[in-house]
């Protein structure tokens, strides 16, 4: 395909209630995303047929366009031609909860996690890990395994070389269970072997005819080493033949894409990926839903993905709350609440998910929680994103009283350079604000961070079209994706409340300030969207903007549609263990960035 | 964008229930396209493969496991007994000899030479498909189960515990706002539903469940009760596995709130009826709610034709109900639809309802916070 | 049962012996208990030469890889002990000629004296030198300026190395008699006496305390690892 | 009579202590002759009304003596020579001698229960030697408390209590905190490694027998790493240099198998008597790593030379190794070859860590104290002999000084005895 | 080169090491040795004895230490010797035994054809039972010892005669190579009855630090290693020696050459390391 020749793009993401359509079109001879649509989903009964909704929404930009996009056997019509049709068509779907897939390894924190992070970098959700050290008995497992329904299973374990017998082991645990796949009866279940290339003829022996057995190479050739392309690459292979097929309608769909379908997750990690490795920049992306929160990380180029099932802003709802704890959740909140009465609301909330918050404290007490549902999803991920573990450590006698683990998390928030949100809670609030407000308290960015959202979600739109046309994708990620909420510059340290924390000094773009933070203190500068300044930082002893403790840093502002916002309330951020306290506190911070109607003067 | 609320749970007097009753696997199904059935009847049945033990031999015996196969004394496919001798090596000038035996009984299945492994497979697990409902089979889907029809009086909950249960309508409270103490519950309600009015104590659950109701149904629940009772905070609305001997459903939601005076008036026209009750609650794409099924006995009597009403539709003078603070819980009827969106309290912007409330005040309310219920 | 008698035996002898030191009167008991402890030691050789026969005969028989050694171990090991107990080629002691076995089994000349000085002694002792050259790829690979630690660390491994050799005393003996403390030697020495000793001596409080409360532990039955038991 | 023979057979049995009385006799007439400067003057009066007493809270080897003095208020520049003997016709051995102004001693190294003669002699600055005063017979009593050790028994009362205190209220509830342990940490990762690469995992449980407590602390460590080889499956090895520890290493793993519940994985034969001789043991360690390249090792235990060599061997297998040891000397050879090093305490306190049960966390707890107790000990010693040596002998103020250097030579005499 | 040296093989640093030790010992390479205190400290506790004075030889080695200890418990043997002192000999560690046959061979046969058996020195041997031994001996010898190395009962040797425990020793000797060893030694036997007993020991380079806590007050001389030795021997030598000594008495100083050599190339291996750490920290590959 020219890629010089196409002006018109059109994307859909069937999402699980919703199926959201864009169109981006060349303006001026840049690409720029033009018009969206929605419609439920049609994946259920009584329709049972995706594609019922992806014309409907398909159709809706049509008519907001003046485009005819679907012509009159409802088919999208291919290639654009004055005023009619479009040049690619592409799509990503998470319809019927997603991917769901069951992985298995050797060792929980070693082969099991490679193929952990396999599955969940492909976008799937994983349901259950199973490990040749898994606490559970042989039988108990086995049971697991029978009752999970799960797309497809991803079997690893062993370096090259390695051991076999625990491979087979596993295997021996999985071929009796007879796993049955979660759609289709009558289709065989997909296993996809990536493990030690000395167990392959066993493997295939212990498992029958009753599965589908894929081989690529081993996911972790040498413990030192992860190679995930393989297997992700297989697994959106399975996801299309496999699970796409007995999806209804999804045999149709796949004739009408000029791109493999993907999982929603796999292409926003897609999109990340691509942007962190075209600007070289450390990223870090969360979507915050109603029952489950995705974060997604790029650093030093190495992409993590974690799914975290329990944490959202609706069905889960309460379940941040119990893991949080209902005390810590009302940290955040500045208005007097009671107890009793906020966890009967959050139940409700959570029997009755539509609902939205009507007052101001309901709106103040929402976003508390999603502090916590984000904070406690980022600390999952960071646990996550580790380097690899049991690898053999090279000391010297420099090290004796430093001795340093592997397995260490690899997220580095002072590394970190840009920070995306998107879900409802995020993109949705009211003032932009109080999302870099959420997003400042739950990810205690450090140094100097970019805050942005995404604007209508359509990183996974992007994150396709980025395997298809990656320049068209970047343009209108950088354009329309992303709003630019501001800069958040943050020292890492802890002092007394009033100490000197660090002075600043910014110029450009008509803006020439300079000045002192202290401890504790949280200063909103306005800087709009598109402007950039000159930023010098220096910290004082014991703090560090990214340089070391100290040492001073020369950086860019900026601005967006909050502005820069310096904050000089430590790292780690640590709140009064007393309530009252923490609620002047929280009140100051209120009035600082403006975030609720009340602070207004 | 027409379905912009949240549409009503169901609540009905006359109601022709249909229930697909199939099995998790394929099996075989008991009865016969257009038997009657009761509620406790089994439908359909099938037999769980076995529970698989692993038994490792190489390790048992001290073998590398590719001796393991040489050293069986029961072959692939035989039935072993508990204790019964499975291997036994043949050491080393009569020394070093050892045996292994089995820990449970099942049927040797597979013998690995790689990990020394041989998997004992139990008797098949029985898996039954109670009728729910009674009523008359009018499909039977082959191999899976079957569907039940019954002409019933319907009542969704919002939210329950626990899986299905059976029993005896009882009235426990005499009002629809009445809390259910733990002094309602008397010992002639064991094995009843026991239907309350407002909120459900901690204290009335754990005598309910002393006494051995079988359902127990009210307006609300504390959270913190809920808890007291679970042993646990429930973070996701996915319930019906507990076993906690007691099916709870409450009908309209947490916090002190009375049950819908229809609902109340409706079990209470059928107590001593038989119910059937499940708590298992699914607040996920296919929402399941609880229910309470009084089925007719349609030899006796016929069902209250269902109003001809199309439910679903938000009209001005609907009755409503507040699902969302400030006005949670409170009832009242629709005074206008503006069209355009209204910045809210909280200052975002939604489509609203104004609703005059049976106090007569007239507030305004996002539309996804209100729900529509039938009078 | 199986867990409670050791106990107890635990508890009384170490008893036994805390008040052997305070109690004058019972010092003899602790005498007792500490030769009660030799014999067991004695014991423990039979055990050990058991566990050893069966191993190896064990690898034999199921022929394992690398059974030959063993089969070098079990014939080296029973040569050994034939030898060393008849007492081969010993002459009779001095003071009972008429008597063949009153001989010492390790008379000079004897077989078993060879075995010992040209067997044995030529073995270990090149184990024992085979620590040189670890020592030298060790220092090789691990002894890296990376920071403050390792650069004192390393400054004061060259003066010990220098210190325990003439090259030290070479080095800095142009030094005048009143800088003599800054000679290699003698800073070897005052680093051993001063340096080395403070903190040898930290160490050995942690330790002595550490030892103090893991013998507590055991005597009160509240460590019982070396019983082989977490749980019962 | 009996008392006679069986001193008779006492004198024919010490020989040595004969020696040591000639020895000391010889040192001091060489000590007078040296003294030089004799000042001739007449031989100084005898001490009078010389009592003996059993020196108390011993365990009878001490009698303590007092006497008095006429002659000046004190003998100038002379001492007084302590003397005894089991029968007044023996040879007195010297038991030691006073200055010239002190009139009291306590003679050591008595045999207890028997009785003796003391005599005490004056000497003065010319090494003229007065009158002989002997006392009555006297014997030491074996006592019930040797006093000498009260300090130290004090000491172990409280290190023991607060032990026992701490396990009681760790028992109670009271959670206590552990630093985390890198090494300990890594356990999981080491025998992952293994499981992984299909390898062995060797345990070493140092080179000493069950009586050395390194020992102990390294078979707690065992029943760790035994029972994350059990959960995962992997091959264990546990060769030991003493058959009690070898029964002790497979009472553990069993159990450690056991509560991992895989019992049936236990394999005995993976743990055996190797030889007591240490660098055979290490011969055979070097072999068993070269031909089966481990990709876990943990060396757990009281080590010597051994240390280097094998923790070398197994780094250059490239396996994962973890060491843990007490013996200072060997710690920068595991620092410098293995992944990582339990260094002394942290080592004593891997049981506390691994198990995380109260008793451990407690007596850890306990030992803190211990080291509060001898960190006042230090202090205290410091700041007095500091103080004494700037008051001085011939300092500011020589009362303070007496103070003072009393107070340090209590703390060194009887306290650290 | 630089590739060469970062991935050297550890066989050449041994081929080095090899040849570090081979050619001093070839070429007999010796050095002058200066005595350090405590070296001086041990030769002087030996002085001040008498002759007759009984002195116990702990001699707890094997032969892997034998290289680093012998030559230091032959100077010991023969100091001990010349002062005329009655020598008991024993052993906690199982080879012990025959490092005292070694010695008494060497030493006492060899150049002091005039001592006797039993009554100038005696060999107890070896006793099972670590520290537990001294522990028992230091308050009741007989308890453990009925007979000496050989089988004699001791009754019937003259110089255990009234020998009832080994606090009648003037001096413990000890030359260890670990556990059982000098530590034990201090902790069970000189600390309790400091009043009673003085030792000074040999030990080996790596125990060295671990027992310099003990001096001066529990251990009032400490040989350290080779080093150790040869200063030692270099004194005994220099006050008895005469004219010419014997091979055997100068092995210390004799190993002193290897050691020098292996010590500069240890040195000179922990530089090349360090520069090449620092060649790779300048190319950014360690950060």
């Amino acid at each position: 395909m020219d890629l010089d020749k196409i002006n018109v793009i059109l994307a859909t993401d069937c999402g699980s209630t919703t199926t959201k359509a864009i169109l981006i079109e060349k303006v001026d001879g840049q690409f720029r995303q033009t018009y969206r649509g929605e419609a439920p989903t049609t994946v259920e009964e009584p329709f049972a047929d995706v594609t019922i909704g992806v014309v409907n929404a398909v159709t809706e930009i049509g008519e907001l366009a003046g485009r005819r996009l679907v012509d009159e056997q409802g088919r999208i019509i291919r290639p654009a031609s004055d005023g009619e049709g479009c040049d690619i068509y592409i799509s990503t779907s998470s319809a019927g909860g997603g991917l769901q897939m069951m992985v298995a390894g050797v060792i929980k924190q070693m082969t099991a996690e490679s193929a952990k992070r396999a599955a969940l970098g492909a976008g799937a959700i994983v349901m259950d890990v199973i490990a040749a050290n898994d606490p559970r008995k042989p039988h108990q497992q086995i049971q697991r395994i029978r009752e999970l329904r799960p797309d497809m299973i991803l079997v690893s374990g062993g370096v090259d070389g390695g051991t076999t017998t625990h491979v087979v082991q596993i295997a021996e645990l999985i071929a009796p269970a007879k796993p049955r796949p979660r759609f289709g009866n009558e289709y065989k279940m997909p296993v996809i072997y990536a493990g030690n290339r000395d167990a392959r003829p066993l493997i295939e022996k212990t498992f029958d005819e009753s599965v589908d057995l894929k081989i690529v190479d081993n996911l972790r050739p040498v413990l030192e080493q992860e190679n995930l392309g393989p297997a992700r690459d297989m697994i959106h292979d399975v996801f299309l033949e496999h699970v796409m097929a007995h999806a209804p309608g999804y045999d149709k769909l796949i004739t009408w894409t000029d791109a493999p379908i993907m999982p929603t997750p796999g292409a926003v990690g897609n999109i990340l990926q691509a942007i962190a490795d075209r600007d070289g920049i450390n990223a870090v992306g969360v979507d915050i839903g109603g029952a489950t929160t995705d974060v997604f990380s790029v650093f030093n180029g190495t992409f993590n993905r974690t799914v975290s099932a329990n944490l959202g802003m609706s069905y889960s709802i309460s379940n941040v709350c119990a893991e949080a704890t209902m005390e810590r959740v009302l940290k955040w909140v500045h208005l007097p609440m009671e107890d009793r009465e906020l966890r009967n609301r959050v139940k409700n909330k959570m029997i009755r998910p539509t609902t939205i918050p009507q007052s101001l404290e309901a709106l103040v007490f929402e976003q508390a929680v999603a502090r916590e549902a984000l904070r406690l999803a980022y600390k999952q991920h960071k646990e996550f994103a580790t380097t690899l573990k049991g690898v053999q450590q090279q000391r010297t006698v420099g090290d004796t009283f430093s001795q340093r683990m592997s397995g260490l998390t690899i997220v580095d928030n002072m590394a970190m350079d840009l920070l995306v949100a998107s879900g409802g809670v995020l993109s949705h609030a009211p003032r932009m604000a109080q999302t870099v407000a959420m997003l400042m308290d739950a990810f205690e960015p450090e140094g100097v961070t970019y805050l942005a959202k995404d604007s209508i979600f359509m990183m996974p739109h992007l994150g396709v079209l980025a395997q298809v046309h990656p320049d068209a994708a970047m343009e209108v990620f950088e354009r329309d994706c992303l709003i630019y909420l501001g800069t958040c510059v943050a020292a890492k340290g802890v002092s007394k409340p009033g100490k000197p924390c660090f002075k600043y000094r910014l110029h450009g773009s008509g803006l020439d300030e300079a000045g002192e933070i202290r401890f504790g203190e949280l200063k909103l500068i306005p800087f709009g969207p598109g402007q950039e300044a000159e930023l010098e930082l220096e910290p004082a002893r014991g703090f560090d903007l990214g340089a070391g403790s100290g040492k001073r840093v020369q950086s860019k502002a900026r601005g967006g549609t909050v502005g820069i916002v310096l904050d000089g309330r430590g790292r780690p951020l640590v709140l009064p263990e007393d309530p009252a306290q923490c609620r002047t506190l929280m009140g100051d911070w209120v009035k600082v960035l403006g975030l609720y109607a009340d602070s207004d003067q | 964008m027409a379905h912009a609320y949240t549409p009503g749970l169901k609540v009905t007097e006359g109601a022709i229930l249909r229930r697909r009753r199939v099995l998790p696997i394929a099996g075989e199904v008991l009865v016969e396209a257009g038997a009657r059935v009761g509620a406790r009847d089994v439908v359909a049945e099938t037999f769980m493969p076995g529970d698989v033990t692993p038994v490792n031999l190489a390790n048992l015996l001290a073998l590398p496991p590719a001796d393991v196969p040489a050293c069986m004394l029961k072959q692939e496919g035989d039935w072993v007994e508990a204790g019964e001798i499975l291997a036994q090596t043949k050491g080393f000038w009569g020394f070093f000899k050892s045996e292994a035996t089995a820990k449970v009984s099942g049927r040797l299945e597979a013998v690995s030479s790689v990990t020394g492994q041989v998997m004992l497979r139990g008797n098949p697990l029985p898996v039954r498909v109670l009728a729910f409902i009674p009523g008359n089979i009018i499909e039977v889907i082959p191999g899976e189960g079957c569907v039940v029809e019954t002409e019933a009086v319907f009542v969704q909950g919002i939210f329950g515990i626990g899986g299905e249960a059976f029993g005896p309508i009882c009235m426990a409270c005499s009002s629809p706002d009445q809390t259910l103490e733990a002094e309602a519950i008397t010992p002639e309600m064991r094995g009843a539903v026991v239907v309350g009015g407002g909120r459900m104590t901690l204290a009335a659950i754990r005598a309910a469940k002393e006494v051995g109701v079988s359902a127990l149904i009210s307006g609300g629940i504390d959270d913190l009760d809920l808890q007291g009772f679970l042993g646990y905070d429930l973070g996701v609305a996915i319930t019906g596995s507990e076993r906690m001997g007691l099916t709870l459903v409450i009908t309209e939601g947490f916090g002190d709130i009375a049950m819908a005076k229809r609902t109340f008036a409706l079990l209470g026209k059928y107590a001593g009826r038989e119910a059937s009750v499940t708590g298992a609650t699914q607040i996920r794409a296919g929402v399941m709610r609880p229910e309470i099924v009084i089925a007719m006995d349609p030899d006796v009597e016929r069902s209250v034709p269902e109003t001809a009403r199309q439910d679903g539709l938000l009209e001005i003078d609907t009755t409503v109900r507040m699902i969302r603070d400030p006005y949670f819980g409170q009832i009242g009827k629709v005074h206008a639809l503006p069209a355009e969106p209204t910045v809210l309290a909280s200052g975002s912007k939604a489509r609203v309802v104004e609703v005059v409330l049976e106090t007569g005040e007239t507030v305004t309310v996002p539309r996804a916070n209100i729900e529509l219920i039938e009078e | 049962m199986k867990r409670n008698i050791p106990l107890l035996i635990t508890a009384f002898s170490g008893l036994v012996l805390i008040l052997a030191y305070f109690i004058p009167m019972t010092q003899s008991w602790g005498e007792v208990a500490a030769i009660w402890f030799d014999i067991l030691a004695s014991i423990a050789f039979i055990l050990g030469g058991g566990n050893l026969i069966k191993l190896h005969a064990r690898k034999m028989a199921l022929r394992q890889a690398g059974w030959a050694y063993s089969a070098i171990t079990l014939l080296a090991f029973a040569l050994t002990l034939f030898i060393g107990l008849s007492k081969i080629g010993v002459s009779p002691n001095l003071q009972f000629p008429d008597m063949a076995w009153s001989g010492h089994y390790r008379e000079s000349g004897a077989p078993f004296w060879w075995i010992y000085e040209y067997a044995f002694k030529p073995l270990t002792a090149t184990t024992f030198s085979m620590l040189a050259f670890y020592i030298a790829s060790a220092a090789f690979r691990a002894f890296r300026a990376k920071n403050l630690e390792a650069i004192l660390l390393l400054g004061t491994a060259f003066i010990i190395l220098l210190g325990r050799t003439f090259a030290g005393i070479i080095l800095t003996s142009w030094l005048p008699d009143s800088l003599a403390g800054l000679r290699i030697e003698n800073l070897t020495v005052e680093i051993m006496r001063v340096v080395n000793t403070a903190g040898s001596r930290a160490i050995m409080i942690g330790i002595a305390l550490g030892v103090a409360s893991t013998s507590l532990k055991v005597l009160l039955g509240v460590d019982r690892s070396y019983l082989g038991s977490g749980e019962e | 009579m009996a008392n006679m023979i069986s001193r008779e057979r006492l004198r024919r049995r010490l020989p040595a202590l004969w020696y040591g009385t000639w020895l000391l006799r010889t040192v001091f007439v060489f000590v007078f002759i040296a003294a030089g400067a004799a000042v001739v003057a007449a031989p100084p009066p005898a001490p009078t009304g010389l009592t003996a007493k059993d020196h108390g809270w011993d365990k009878g080897t001490a009698v303590d003596l007092v006497w008095e003095y006429p002659g000046e208020a004190a003998l100038d520049g002379g001492f007084f020579l302590i003397s005894y003997a089991m029968d007044l016709e023996d040879d007195f051995r010297i038991a030691g001698q006073t200055l010239g102004y002190e009139t009291v001693y306590t003679v050591n190294g008595l045999t207890p229960g028997v009785d003796y003669y003391f005599k005490v002699v004056a000497v003065n600055s010319a090494l003229e030697e007065s009158e002989a005063v002997v006392s009555e017979p006297v014997a030491g009593r074996l006592q019930w408390v040797d006093g000498s050790r009260i300090w130290f028994l004090i000491t172990v009362m409280i290190f023991c209590g607060s032990v026992v205190y701490f396990i009681r209220h760790a028992r109670k509830g009271r959670p206590l905190k552990v630093r985390k342990i890198a090494g300990l940490e890594a356990v999981d990762e080491a025998v992952g490694r293994a499981t992984e690469m299909g390898r062995s995992v060797i345990f070493v449980p140092g080179i000493q027998d069950m009586n050395d407590i390194q020992t102990i602390a390294g078979i707690n460590v065992l029943s760790r790493v035994a029972q994350i080889a059990a959960e995962n499956s992997a091959s264990l090895e546990v060769p030991t240099t003493r058959s009690l520890v070898m029964t002790t290493a497979r009472e553990t793993v069993q159990s450690a198998f056991l509560r991992a519940g895989r019992p049936e994985a236990y394999d005995e034969n993976k743990i055996n008597y190797i030889t007591d001789e240490q660098f055979g043991y290490v011969a055979y360690l070097q072999g068993q790593m070269v031909r089966e390249k481990p990709a876990a090792c943990f060396y757990m235990g009281a080590f010597f030379a051994e240390a280097l060599i094998l923790a070398e061997t197994g780094n250059s297998v490239g396996a994962i190794q973890v060491a843990g040891t007490a013996m200072p000397a060997q710690l920068p050879f595991f620092v410098a070859s293995c992944d990582y090093t339990l260094i002394g305490e942290e080592f004593f306190a891997a049981s506390a860590y691994l198990t995380g049960s109260p008793e451990e966390l407690g007596s850890l707890k306990g030992q803190d104290v211990g080291k509060v107790l001898v960190a006042i000990g230090i202090v205290l010693g410091v700041v007095f002999a500091t103080l004494a040596s700037i008051t001085g002998p011939e300092g500011l103020n020589l009362e303070s000084y007496h103070f003072f250097q009393g107070f340090v030579d209590y703390l060194q005499g009887t306290v650290l005895h | 080169m630089y590739t060469f040296l970062k991935n050297l093989d550890r066989r050449w640093i041994f081929l080095l090491m090899f040849l570090a030790v081979a050619i001093p010992i070839l070429f007999e390479l010796q050095f002058p040795e200066h005595p350090t205190g405590l070296a001086q400290a041990v030769f002087d506790e030996i002085e001040a004895l008498q002759p007759g004075d009984p002195v116990l030889l702990a001699f707890d080695y094997d032969p892997a230490s034998e290289g680093e200890l012998g030559p230091m418990a032959t100077t010991f043997t023969y100091h001990c010797a010349k002062k005329g002192l009655k020598m008991y000999f024993m052993a906690l560690w199982p080879v012990g035994a025959q490092m005292i046959d070694d010695n008494i061979a060497k030493v006492i046969k060899a150049d002091f054809p005039e001592l006797e058996y039993g009554k100038d020195y005696v060999n107890l041997g070896y006793k099972s039972g670590y520290e537990g031994v001294i522990k028992v001996i230091v308050t009741n010898l007989r308890g453990l010892y009925t007979t000496d190395s050989y089988g004699t009962s001791i009754d019937s040797i003259p110089m255990m005669e009234g020998v009832t425990d080994i606090r009648q020793m003037k001096l413990l000797v000890n030359v260890s190579a670990g556990y059982p060893g000098t530590t034990e030694w201090v902790q069970y036997a000189i600390t309790p009855f400091s009043k009673d007993l003085r030792m000074v020991a040999g030990c080996t380079g790596i125990t060295a630090p671990l027992l310099y806590p003990y001096i001066p007050n529990q251990l009032p001389g400490l040989l350290g290693a080779i080093k150790g030795a040869a200063e030692y021997e270099q004194l005994v030598m220099d006050a008895y020696g005469g004219e010419k000594v014997d091979q055997k008495y100068m092995k210390a100083r004799q190993r002193m050459g290897p050691q020098l050599i292996a010590h500069l190339l240890i040195i000179g291996l922990i530089i090349v390391a360090n520069i090449l750490f620092f060649m790779e920290k300048r190319k950014g590959v360690v950060r």
